[in-house]
């Protein structure tokens, strides 16, 4: 493979914003039908090395060659370069299949060939083996489908080069391993990619090479084959990394929500108890409605059955009395409904919470104390950035994640939902959450835990509960756990609901 | 020392610029200098210009009120500063605050056009439905040209009057008139507060094969005031029946005559009106010099 | 302090435009610093800073408000026309005062809580509001405004005039408000993101209800503010200024979407406007001419503000 | 059409409030219901229309232009002139037709070059038109021959010359918007600039178009509004432009952009004629005209909005940003 000239190389590539560094030294070659793994903590300067490859933005130092042509400015879809990006880059207004083709669109410029685009997607979506209506409108899917569309348009431009910066975040495991086969048939097209993950299996499955980050210096680089795991995580995070097993405490007997037969049009007759100290895990795939069950229980949308927390039954359930109720939920979609993307960190931070922050002249008003308060949930969360009055959308996707989460722990809640708490974060940084939520939960706080990262529901949950196109189809217990069997609970349409 | 004169104006349009053009001949006659600015139809635009002319120290104020009540208060800073206020065009209500008044009757013009129009219906039995579109509601000489023509039109008892508001807008006039033709195809008469419309209810009338010249018996009777190239072409083809025209050029001339005596501080008469002229297609001709739109 | 100083300008783009006009002027006429001028120009933009702090107010939750400049229109002559039965100062602020929160309270529910699209709403209400206006005071300045209210647009607080003084105040509360009070934290939240203020368990019904009501009831301030300037009651005497006070908002730095901008960028907006336009009076520029400089200059100036502020960064 | 896709269509709101409009009108109004009402309706609709269907593009993108009433003016004015100084029809139709493209073509270009957001923009170049307007015809009117008038009065196959106008602009911008390049480049830039960057899509030139187009329907807006006024009045369409807004608005289009409806807006158009067709027809007191208007207006929108709640039942706690304007 090697004695191919180098599609694309890379030297001494360099970015700073306003002075301050965010990558430099970076320095590489990619050959035909290489996969490079690009690894690194939050805000390492990964997904800002993606953005100079593909052309948005214009790198302060450094040169990158094409073919051993060198190129002053990159333009992706000259260049042959496409990229899946961290924050997804679609058209929420637009159908998938305009999405899909919006770069070449099919027929003239005066006639697009809407037929056509539309067989296009559909081939595509076929490739990748999901069912999605090319004619539904983006904004109308769940954030999983909207990934993989993402992904499929990126797919369907990617002849030399395809950078992909953390595309499997939102992908439950039968997704990830189709789009891992996409990957190797692409491979074997001679595609060359680049490929950033927080995923240290993905990492191992799928690429050839590695380069590490560290706060923006490329400290090391090689061949995976030649390289431990432990090692490469070391590397990464600058110090060894130990496997612990996080020890979960035993729940209380004190049931804190109990959900029963609820019922809307995403889910049907979802019951369950959640103990004091108790995690409960929820799996099932991508569009099992697991995200709606979620926001039905904070009372973000409208459901019939009952919802009793502490033994009470909430008549009218809305965030704000659930609010009050100590009950917490982290939504998965954290730019388009977490996070306030122009304000600083600092009031992100203190959104949900605000008279917890701050010791308040009369109520309502000043807001004395705020920084220090956020701060120390900062300096906590272990958050990078610049300055905690900096708007929030110049931190770094795995960043932002942590700020969102640092916003709920602070309220300090008794009941907390969080749905894909990890999304996009290190694996430093991971489990010193994991380490955060497990105490949260030995200290009396009952968790209900939404995830797509089956490792994490292993690792946390005392339960986990299953779920499949609305139905509540297994329940497994800690001692009981078995990946295969839960993922075969979720995906296959033969198992019957069980439990054990 | 040179002569300075502020002129205030409150918006553009052809016959204030008409009425601006004789005020300036008249000054220039005289070399005194003009120093103009136009406030653009807001209130508090033009009071805060005749305050910046008052910063300016000149010696005397031409002001054509945007309204003819709210800019007491920098008239009153121009008493103050002893600058002689004018006011042209448009009268003001508090006495105290200008020496002297120059301009038009509305209620005078809006009366001679409704006696024309009276003159030609007087004939017809039955209701009569009259066509009349207004100026700006908060325009006083609109409103006093409307009190005028409905004080004419007294005259005729069976005369019944529809009302639509313009803005002085011709494209407002335009699809009110053919909206009010549409509910009432009988209208007899249509009076225009400004007769630059005239062309917009021609629009209209040819439409609808209305547009009948005057003489023939369906013709429709068109009046209005103002004086305007507009007017002039439609009275001189038969389109229109008769004019008001404001003797724009007398108000300049009077406006800058009564600047000239108060600033060399003698005494003035308060009001001057200046009547306007009725024409009609009978006399058009003859009266060409008197019509300012008309042209040379 | 130089930090403060830079900063400051950092933010708001029109301050340099505001340096840079005043010297311009100040050199080409020299009625441009004098105290009547001055006061003039202050006394002049009174009303227009009192509308554009509320039209910010509604700017910072990504709304619009066009009903505000006619609520000026209708709460002034409301307020005449109580003036001038009763002759009763105060009940004439209070009136002015409550037509525009009524206003405020049919936009804000209409809004905040049917869902309706803003735009279309304030227009509406716009024209119900300069209808009523017009009827009651059948187009003409409502008479017999009571000489303290006229003397009270006269008085002069140290050269400085005493409504110039009250748009001051008024700018200082809501900017209070707005920067020191969890309602001004959480406006400006859900003008950023209002599905992600939703998340956090904020009241966005109530948020934008109030946002709107204290438009109304800052435009019913600006319309007493207006009787006291211009002397009467003006049933038209807001529909000129719609696009002043949208212009001066934007052109002081806030976002017409939302979740950002300030109280000072407005006063360095309506700052702007008021010198720009006062200076090409004093210059005696023609009438047309002045228009396009006047559109000229603030295009550019912008831009410019924009880049340097960019370039700091 | 199947009867699910009508239900998703965004001019559907304002067609079954001008349906239920004409039901009442029809009802309390004889004269309402003539042929020739419905085609002095449609008449006095055509100017507005015309440019709702260039600033449906311009909204869609995100954008605005406060400008294109002072492009009417600034358009009509030359047009006046031109055939006043040179009398030669065919120059004074070409000054008008490349005059508009041109003007909306400096907005777009000032907007993409030097990246002033559109409001500022278009409100700098409206005081500019607007002043240029003034100086070229000293705020004088200036007759046009009623002749040359057709684009105004005429009429072809028995349907008014303006009809036939606001037909082909319709059908063309139905087209553009949904069938060539640039109506779908419109609909994703307004959707998201960043995505639209990350995407290379040619945002400055279908920026430049867009205004381009605006400005264009201008100026056919302006030939037909001055032959049917009968020459040029000093400050013509100044004002229009928050109609034509409005009208756009009206027809499903959101000012937050990213998608809209050209045949929305015409109704949305047609709609805002018909408030003052039935305000005429009654003869009403002219103090009512704009409460009427104003009630109208909102109960348009609250139309609307029930539209929504029905199609998505939970829409009314479920605000979404993109509903915001
Ligand atoms: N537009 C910007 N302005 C200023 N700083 C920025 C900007 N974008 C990114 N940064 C900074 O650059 C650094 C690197 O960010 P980047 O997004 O490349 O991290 P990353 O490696 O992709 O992290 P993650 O794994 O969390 O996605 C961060 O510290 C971030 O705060
Ligand atoms: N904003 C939305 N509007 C309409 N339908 C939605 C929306 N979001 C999700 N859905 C629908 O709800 C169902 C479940 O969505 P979603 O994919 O979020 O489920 P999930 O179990 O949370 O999966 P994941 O969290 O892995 O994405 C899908 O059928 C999806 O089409
Ligand atoms: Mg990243
Ligand atoms: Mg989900």
């Amino acid at each position: 493979m090697n004695d191919a000239n180098p599609v694309l190389s890379v030297d001494k590539l360099h970015k700073a914003f306003n002075g301050k560094t965010v990558v430099s030294g970076l320095t590489f070659d990619l050959y035909p039908g290489e996969i490079l793994a690009l690894v690194g903590e939050n805000g390492a300067g990964k997904s800002t090395s993606k953005n100079m490859l593909c052309g948005l933005l214009a790198p302060t130092g450094g040169e990158i060659l094409i073919e051993q042509q060198k190129v002053a400015e990159v333009d992706g879809a000259l260049h042959g370069i496409s990229a899946v990006h961290q924050e997804l880059s679609l058209f929420k207004s637009l159908t998938v299949a305009q999405n899909l083709c919006i770069n070449d669109l099919p027929g003239s410029n005066l006639n697009i060939d809407w037929s056509k685009a539309e067989k296009i997607a559909r081939k595509e979506l076929d490739f990748l083996g999901v069912a999605i209506d090319p004619q539904a409108l983006v904004g109308d899917l769940g954030a999983g489908k909207q990934q993989i569309v993402e992904i499929a348009k990126a797919l369907l431009h990617a002849n030399k080069v395809l950078i992909l910066d953390e595309p499997t975040t939102s992908l439950t495991k039968p997704e990830r391993e189709k789009l891992f086969a996409v990957m190797q048939k692409l491979k074997a097209r001679g595609v060359a990619m680049i490929f950033i993950s927080h995923f240290m299996d993905e990492v191992y499955q799928m690429a050839d090479k590695y380069l590490v980050l560290r706060d923006g210096q490329q400290v090391a680089a090689g061949e995976l084959a030649k390289t431990p795991r432990s090692e490469l995580e070391a590397l990464m995070v600058g110090r060894e990394m130990t496997q612990s097993q996080i020890e979960l405490a035993p729940p209380q007997n004190q049931v804190s929500l109990a959900v029963r037969q609820l019922t809307s049009c995403h889910f049907n007759q979802i019951s369950l108890n959640l103990k004091k100290g108790e995690i409960i895990g929820i799996g099932g795939l991508m569009g099992a409605g697991r995200t709606e069950l979620a926001e039905a229980i904070s009372g973000l949308r409208p459901a019939q059955g009952e919802i009793y927390i502490g033994g009470k039954f909430i008549k009218r359930p809305s965030l704000a009395t659930m609010l009050k109720h100590k009950l917490c939920y982290v939504t998965e979609d954290r730019r388009g409904l977490g996070l306030f993307p122009q304000r600083s960190v600092k009031e992100n931070m203190t959104a949900a919470n605000l008279s917890n922050f701050v010791q308040p002249l009369f109520r309502g008003i000043g807001f004395k104390n705020e920084q220090a308060a956020a701060q120390q949930v900062v300096d906590k969360m272990n958050v990078v950035l610049p300055d905690i009055n900096s708007a929030v959308s110049h931190l770094s996707g795995g960043n932002q994640q942590k700020v969102l989460l640092g916003r709920w722990l602070a309220c300090q809640p008794e009941i907390l939902i969080l749905d894909e708490p990890t999304k996009g974060v290190d694996i430093g940084a991971k489990l010193d959450i994991h380490k955060k939520i497990a105490a949260l939960a030995a200290s009396g706080v009952a968790v209900l835990l939404v995830s797509s990262d089956l490792q994490e529901l292993l690792d946390l949950s005392h339960r986990i509960i299953v779920m499949r196109t609305g139905e509540q189809v297994a329940e497994f217990n800690r001692d009981a756990f078995d990946p295969t069997k839960i993922i075969a609970a979720a995906a296959s349409s033969a198992y019957a609901k069980e439990t054990s | 020392k040179e002569i300075r004169i502020g002129l205030a104006v409150d918006q553009l349009f052809e016959s204030r610029v008409a009425e601006n053009n004789a005020i300036k001949a008249a000054a220039k006659k005289r070399g005194f200098q003009i120093i103009e600015v136009v406030a653009d139809g807001d209130a508090q635009t033009q009071n805060a210009q005749i305050q910046s002319l008052i910063s300016q120290r000149v010696d005397a104020i031409l002001v054509c009120a945007v309204d003819q009540n709210t800019i007491n208060g920098a008239l009153m800073r121009a008493q103050r500063a002893r600058i002689p206020v004018i006011a042209y065009d448009r009268k003001l209500p508090n006495e105290r605050v200008y020496q002297a008044y120059v301009g038009p009757d509305s209620v005078q013009d809006g009366f001679l056009a409704g006696q024309h129009m009276v003159k030609q219906l007087k004939d017809h039995s039955g209701e009569i439905l009259v066509l009349e579109l207004l100026g700006a509601l908060n325009d006083q000489n609109g409103i006093d040209r409307s009190k005028g023509f409905q004080q004419a039109l007294q005259a005729l008892p069976n005369a019944k009057i529809i009302s639509v508001p313009t803005d002085w807008d011709s494209a407002k006039a335009l699809a009110a008139t053919q909206n009010a033709f549409q509910a009432n195809p009988s209208i007899k008469a249509v009076f225009a507060a400004t007769d630059t419309q005239i062309p917009s209810i021609e629009t209209v009338l040819i439409g609808l094969g209305k547009a009948h010249p005057v003489g023939h018996p369906k013709h429709i009777v068109v009046t209005g005031v103002n004086g305007s190239n507009d007017g002039y072409q439609a009275t001189k083809k038969g389109f229109a029946d008769g004019i008001v025209v404001m003797n724009l050029d007398q108000i300049g001339e009077k406006s800058i005559a009564l600047a000239e005596k108060l600033i060399k501080k003698q005494k003035v008469e308060k009001n001057h009106v200046v009547a306007g002229y009725f024409y009609h297609s009978g006399n058009i001709v003859k009266n060409k010099d008197k019509i300012w739109g008309a042209g040379q | 302090m130089k930090e403060a100083l830079s900063n400051q300008l950092k933010q708001n783009p029109a301050m340099p435009m505001l340096a840079v006009l005043m010297i311009l002027f100040s050199t080409l006429s020299p009625y441009f610093f004098d105290a009547i001028n001055m006061e003039s120009i202050a006394a002049n933009n009174a009303v227009i800073l009192i509308a554009a702090v509320g039209m910010t107010l509604v700017f910072l939750t990504g709304g619009i408000d066009l009903s505000i400049a006619t609520v000026i229109s209708v709460s002034a002559v409301m307020a005449g026309v109580i003036m001038g039965h009763t002759d009763n100062v105060l009940l004439g602020v209070l009136t002015a005062v409550s037509v525009g929160a009524a206003f405020g309270l049919l936009n804000g529910f209409l809004i905040g809580f049917l869902g309706l699209s803003p735009f279309i709403t304030t227009m509406g209400t716009q024209l119900i509001a300069r209808g009523i206006a017009f009827s009651v005071s059948e187009g003409i300045a409502v008479q017999g405004t009571p000489e303290p209210v006229i003397d009270f647009g006269f008085a002069l607080v140290m050269g400085i005039p005493k409504i110039t003084l009250v748009s001051f105040a008024v700018l200082l509360i809501v900017g209070f408000l707005v920067a020191l009070t969890s309602w001004g934290r959480y406006i400006i939240l859900l003008g950023s993101n209002p599905l992600a203020a939703r998340y956090c368990g904020l009241n966005t019904r109530w948020l934008e209800l109030s946002v709107y009501l204290a438009s109304g009831i800052l435009g019913g301030i600006a319309g007493f503010i207006s009787i006291a300037n211009l002397g009467n009651a003006l049933p038209g005497v807001g529909d000129t200024l719609l696009l002043i006070i949208i212009g001066a908002v934007v052109l002081g730095g806030t976002s017409m979407n939302g979740g950002e901008g300030s109280l000072t960028k407005t006063l360095f907006g309506v700052a702007v406007l008021a010198v720009l336009t006062n200076g090409l009076n004093l210059l005696g520029i023609p009438f047309y001419d002045q228009l396009m400089i006047q559109g000229a200059l603030i295009f550019i100036g912008y831009s410019i503000a924009m880049r340097l502020n960019q370039a700091k960064r | 059409m199947s009867f699910k896709l009508l239900f998703k269509q965004k001019w559907l709101p304002i067609a079954v409030a001008a349906l239920l409009m004409s039901i009442f009108l029809s009802f309390v109004s004889p004269a309402f219901l003539t042929l020739t009402n419905f085609e002095s309706v449609l008449v006095q609709a055509s100017v507005t229309a015309i440019m709702a269907v260039g600033m449906t593009f311009i909204i869609i993108l995100a954008g605005i232009d406060i400008s294109v009433g002072a492009i009417l003016f600034f358009v009509s004015s030359l047009f006046a002139q031109t055939l006043n100084t040179t009398g030669s029809v065919a120059l004074a139709f070409s000054a008008a037709v490349i005059s508009g493209c041109l003007l909306g073509t400096v907005n777009g270009l000032l907007i993409v070059r030097f990246k002033v957001t559109p409001l500022i923009t278009t409100l700098a170049t409206y005081t500019i038109y607007r002043g240029m307007a003034l100086h070229l015809t000293s705020a004088q009117n200036i007759p046009v021959p009623r002749e040359i008038g057709w684009m105004g009065n005429g009429s072809f196959l028995s349907i008014p010359v303006p009809v036939w106008w606001m037909l082909v602009f319709t059908v063309i911008g139905i087209y553009l918007l949904s069938q060539t390049r640039f109506g779908i480049y419109c609909k994703a830039i307004g959707c998201s600039a960043q995505s639209a960057k990350e995407s290379a899509l040619p945002i400055n030139r279908v920026n430049i178009l867009a205004y381009a187009i605006g400005g264009l329907c201008a100026a056919v807006a302006a030939l037909i509004l001055i032959a049917r006024v009968g020459g040029l009045q000093s400050g013509i369409g100044i004002g229009l432009e928050f109609t034509v807004i409005a009208a756009v608005i009206l027809g499903g289009t959101k000012l937050s952009g990213g998608s809209g409806s050209v045949a929305g807006s015409v109704i949305g158009a047609i709609f805002l004629v018909l408030i003052d067709n039935g305000l005429n027809l009654f003869n009403a007191s002219p103090y009512i005209y704009d409460i009427v208007r104003g009630f109208v207006l909102i109960v348009a929108v609250l139309v609307d909005r029930v539209s929504v709640i029905k199609n998505q039942p939970n829409a009314l706690k479920f605000k979404t940003s993109s509903e915001g304007n």
